[in-house]
């Protein structure tokens, strides 16, 4: 057992760090957001430099080699730093899509283009239906001379209107939510029958609905078992979700990091108001919470490879709550010890605040997750 | 003792209901039930209504406009309005600077402004805190200081809620430099079309427009618009933030965000199973419920007890709640944003999809109440003022 | 709407607090509690004298003719001065069973001797298997030549070891769960077949696990129709809900006031602890919490006497849910902002929160009163 | 980077549950799951047969009776006894003073007192808290003064747990008076067979006799039962303290009691529907395994970081575990009165009656773990430390 990065692994944090520091400032980002695409192509050009797009490919593919803890070490500087581009949609969702679901002819075919920043991919898995539930998926596709053809409609896909390509689950067979049956499709954004109507999410960053009315995809589109790609989709939110746990961590970290800083500087009273007992002590309960969903998040992080998908669940599962709560925790203590300044638009730890409300809930929320762990049986025994 | 309503309060009750479903108007009664924000015609509007009614500040005395409710009526008639849900006047004309005019200002201060209040020909804004002066008000900066028959007023105002529409502002402003913090400090108002007033408006998490920043500079404003008399503004900011803090519980507020909830929970949408038949659900909404009828047996009290109270004198027991009313509506939208599922990550305010509109306001909603534990008073203060006026610590 | 205390009942508030604090006093609450039996008869013959025992009597069956505010107004001051005596089952309990169950003869038999103080009763009605559940009873009763004869086991009867007589209810009819089919019997303590085993509860009050082997019950003692007992059970346990809701109310009240009395007088670091923000604003949220069960406390009292059975049963769970949040917090509160002196049973505060969690779970934990809530749909509209 | 146990861990953990399987006397065993508390004769015998293994005191340096763990094996080690559950060894022996003396102490002390408290020849007991020095422990008024070759110790220590069957107490004593609160305070090891010393045992509201209150009256003690240097208690003090923090997490009491949590609520009992079936009971339990599970990782990372601190240096996030580690054990415990439904409410001490024998211990242990909060540093007090030790407020 040890915590400890490798030297590999602690360049990376610092050169994410340096960079960040240097080219995505908070008023750098406000600008970002407010663009019409709501990200940045040069931003993500400066990340396929830095080697982040090609980060968790095999080299053979095209990439560079990294795990679970070097996806982590980039999501924690993302949370920090508030970043928006499609990295979570492209190289995280997407990017496990391939590697779990893919053939080796396709990833040598993508992850290229992956890497050096010139495909961004988005998956389009969740329905308007399903809530949470992964396997609620009514997109039909049918059997089309040398192809398919799909037809349905895709809720909330990350970075849909921006993304070149979609990957797009549909049902090949079984009733509605039987977890077989479902095959995924790499489809072009811009093939004939597909609509998509991008929108923001409340913290600022851009989703969309996207139908498909008979839309052809050929055969070499298809990604894998066309009756069995839950498990791939699956294995993709799972890393995702470790993903977001630990961007979660990097957000919270900040927040607390700003509360503590303003709790020094501002006074009333004559005094800082950290001297005050009462936010002393929750500021303490902030850290606590921190450092609980951290020690999760590394749990998710250590969990993501595990090829026991039961176990690996029950950990996602458990992960989430943790950080659900004390994403919601540490977000709304943040703004209240910041007081009015926390509630505007101006300031950072608003948007930190934001952002996790959204953490919480996506991949399903905080129920969602108690459901399926209260399902799986104790998690004590995994330890 | 007896807790029941009597027929003729419940026959008053009926008498509001029946009022709010013929008279208010449907599409202002559509953006309220979704959390939407009103403009400033919608709040006009309904205020004319209201007037025309007889109803548009009922808590005032009757020579001023108000009816002649006990304090059980009042309250009826504040919950129905609530829960309709149906507009609240605007607090810081009717609830804030009205009564703090009708109280300790001129004959001819209650002439000029109070009806011009009641009917909202007149927009109100509070001057009180200031970026170094939230918590610690007391520690204000703007000054007023004599010229002739003028003040001059010099500072800034912070988080001036809907200071962009409006027409005055009352503002608190050190007249004594030399006196100790809460004294030398008068209660002013001021015409906000006078020169040197400037008002830059923030934005809110949530998206909107509601705080504004408001500086003053040498805005000169007539001597006879002190409310009071001169270095007593403190006391008249004490009475005002007392009823502030009663009127914060909003129980009907919550009740009515509670029936839109079991109403969303108990809706088949897109064949989904319905959110009500999971038992934690259930389980949390009876939850709210439970802690909001407490608050709301809580605030009887309080009500009956003000008739053995000396009037004006504030009741620390309404720091209750101020306390309990924030959280409860805080917890009423984390339960709404729970029931939107993903719906409840989509921005409505722009290009929404229509297939969410169902969900339009309950996020939003949740990012913007937050401000409730912070402003009139932050919970902190509240738990402080507790522990010290009641508890004597 | 009026929250003001008649005359009458302002002396009753005044007589039974000064003869409480004249005659109760914790040390001698501490050894009436040593006593074999566990309380006190001559304390027993004081409440006669006060008029306490009749109290909820009606005036022709030889009572005072005081209602649920009345029975408020003792119970807050019995949880003040932690009173143990036989009240709850006898006068609050089996008084309303007699009341709302009982033929006029029976009352006039029956109700002189409570008020004098000379019939202690008792309600035996909940059982092993019953967990909360007021319908679950398996006890039998079989009509017999002039009568019944009862077999059966009941459980954690308050003060069933002293009791004079036993309300036991048993099933004529009916599944075991049919909330018809169950009738009342009253049964001499003494009588052949009963076997009665008395055990202290943890807040020192006495309960009794009692078994019948056919015992005989004459026709006389049948109380009320032998099919439909279980309305006037639970109408019985609604009142004695509201009861323990004051009860608590007595009781938080008495712990906040230790506590403050305690932060105000401890001193550590020069100061008395009652300076520092954090326990300043923790006895705020008791104080808010006595303040709120309160309330409901009021809404259980006023709900006592309504006759539409399932808005009062909606009331009580509320009322309970309510009393049950406002007892676990404020008691753990008292405990831990005493310190160590609160842990020790030489100190009353301890004994306090000892009895609050009691009260939490009498008649039905927090689970069991959500669950009812759940069920029964909206709480507000009964506003 | 890597949170899994090595084949080599994994293969030591089932060494230790085997070696519990085999060598814990059943009597034992049975009380701690039930939640009873063991006799002095008890941990003797426990004691003893730890001692037999070699492994008595694990975490002491091997020329005293340690082993050679490293810190994963030393966690291993106590999660499993605690998770069995098997006794721990006396803390005042083994964490505290033992620790104290190894790392402070005198040659001849080391040799005098180690050996016999790794085989709890010694029972010792910590004489810190006073009446008037709680979570204030600088203020304490116990005096230590010098006459000829002896102290001469008066005073009175408070909640002296097991003070009754100690053979020796350690405690603090103010042994200069004109220095600063913190500074004059000395460590000091007293023979409880001393003349002038008594101990009155008071009663705990769960019914059991823990702590004491300790009287010395004129008690000699030889010069030779300072540890360390005179007037530098206070630094051995805060070593001890920060070693018991950590301790006190006791995540395989929370994991042991969930287990049984489930298995109570998993076990049918005179035909009544089983508690497991509750989604909301569910949920209760999945909320506390997750938060169980997350403090177990937290206290990996915390062991993990010693390895890169100076040896003997408090780490402040060591609090953490004491505020969580106690919190958990109060929520589990919580939990588990839930369970034992009305059977909770039976006192077992005495004549409790057989039908609700599988419920023992559980009301009263909720009550006796209220003082996890309190003692060892309250978690206010933790709370603080954090504030201003790690964040610097």
């Amino acid at each position: 057992m040890n915590f400890d990065l490798s030297e590999d692994q602690r360049l990376l944090k610092d050169s994410v760090g340096r960079w960040l520091a240097r080219s995505y400032a908070f008023e750098h980002r406000a600008r970002i957001l407010a663009s019409p695409e709501g990200w940045s192509r040069a931003t993500w050009a400066q990340m396929a430099e830095l080697g982040l797009l090609g980060l968790p490919f095999a080299e053979a593919d095209g990439g560079f080699a990294g795990g679970p803890v070097e996806t982590m070490i980039v999501m924690e500087a993302f949370g920090h730093a508030l970043v928006v581009e499609p990295y979570l949609p492209t190289v995280v969702l997407a990017g496990a899509v391939l590697r779990h679901g893919a053939s080796a002819e396709q990833r040598r075919r993508l992850v290229p283009l992956i890497t050096d920043g010139s495909l961004v991919l988005a998956l389009a898995h969740g329905e308007p239906q399903a809530r949470w539930h992964t396997a609620d998926i009514a997109t039909r596709a049918v059997e089309a001379a040398g192809g398919w053809r799909l037809s349905g409609a895709k809720s909330l896909v990350l970075h849909g209107e921006s993304a070149d390509r979609l990957i797009v689950s549909a049902r090949t067979g079984g009733a509605p939510r039987d977890p077989n049956g479902i095959g995924l499709f790499l489809v072009d954004r811009k093939a004939p029958g597909v609509v998509v109507h991008g929108y923001p999410t409340q913290d600022g960053q851009r989703a969309a609905e996207i139908g498909f009315q008979d839309v052809r995809v050929p055969a070499e589109d298809v990604l894998g078992d066309v009756a069995n790609g839950l498990p791939v989709v699956e294995h993709a939110i799972d890393e995702a979700i470790a993903a977001i746990a630990a961007e979660a961590v990097g957000a919270m970290e900040a927040a607390l990091g700003m509360t503590v800083n303003y709790l020094k500087t501002r006074t009333q009273f004559g005094v800082p108001i950290g001297s005050f007992q009462a936010l002393q002590h929750r500021a303490a309960d902030m850290f606590i919470a921190l450092e609980q969903a951290r020690s999760m998040a590394f749990l998710a992080v250590m969990s993501a490879a595990d090829d026991d998908g039961a176990r690996r669940r029950r950990a996602m599962s458990a992960a989430k709550i943790q950080t659900a709560k004390s994403a919601r925790f540490i977000g709304q203590e943040a703004i209240q010890l910041h007081g009015g300044i926390g509630m505007t638009m101006e300031y950072k730890v608003g948007h930190l605040f934001k952002r996790l409300t959204m953490i919480e809930r996506q991949f399903g929320d905080l129920d969602h997750h108690f459901g399926c762990l209260a399902a799986a049986g104790s998690l004590l025994d995994d330890a | 003792m007896d807790l029941r309503f009597t027929d003729e309060e419940l026959a008053f009750r009926r008498e509001v209901r029946a009022f709010l479903r013929e008279s208010l108007p449907p599409e202002i009664h559509r953006k309220l039930a979704e959390g939407c924000r009103l403009g400033k015609a919608d709040l006009v509007r309904w205020t004319c209504i209201l007037h025309a009614r007889g109803w548009a500040v009922p808590h005032w005395p009757v020579e001023w406009g108000g009816v002649d409710w006990d304090p059980v009526r009042q309250m009826i008639f504040r919950d129905e309005v609530q829960q309709f849900p149906a507009p609240e006047t605007l607090s810081f004309g009717t609830s804030m600077v009205g009564p703090v005019i009708y109280t300790f200002g001129s004959d001819a201060q209650k002439r000029r402004f109070l009806p011009r209040i009641a009917t909202l020909e007149d927009w109100w804004c509070q001057g009180f805190s200031e970026p170094g002066a939230g918590s610690d008000l007391a520690a204000l900066k703007t000054r007023a200081t004599r010229d002739g028959a003028q003040w001059v007023i010099n500072g800034q105002k912070a988080w001036t809620t809907l200071a962009q529409h409006a027409d005055w502002i009352f503002v608190l402003a050190r007249t004594d430099g030399s006196a100790r913090k809460q004294q030398g400090i008068s209660f002013i108002l001021i015409d906000m079309t006078s020169p040197g007033i400037s008002v830059r408006p923030v934005q809110t998490i949530d998206g909107g427009f509601e705080v504004n920043e408001v500086f003053f500079d040498d805005v000169r404003v007539p001597l006879e618009n002190l409310v009071g008399a001169e270095n007593r503004g403190w006391d008249y900011a004490k009475f005002l933030l007392t009823n502030e803090r009663s009127g914060q519980a909003r129980i009907g507020l919550s009740k009515a965000r509670l029936r839109r909830i079991r109403a969303l929970a108990s809706t088949p949408r897109n064949g989904a199973p319905v959110l009500i038949e999971d038992p934690v659900f259930r389980r949390k909404l009876a939850e709210l419920e439970v802690e909001v009828r407490a608050l709301e047996l809580t605030q009887f009290r309080v009500i009956a007890d003000e008739r053995h109270k000396e009037q004006g004198r504030p009741n620390p027991a309404s720091s209750i709640l101020k306390i309990k009313g924030s959280e409860l509506q805080q917890a009423t939208t984390e339960l709404l944003m729970d029931v939107l599922g993903p719906a409840g990550l989509v921005r409505h305010a722009e290009s929404g999809p229509a297939a969410f509109d169902w969900a339009r306001g309950g996020t939003s909603t949740y990012f913007n109440l937050r401000k409730l534990s912070i402003y009139g008073g932050s919970n902190e203060i509240q738990r402080t003022i507790i522990a010290r006026a009641i508890l004597g610590l």
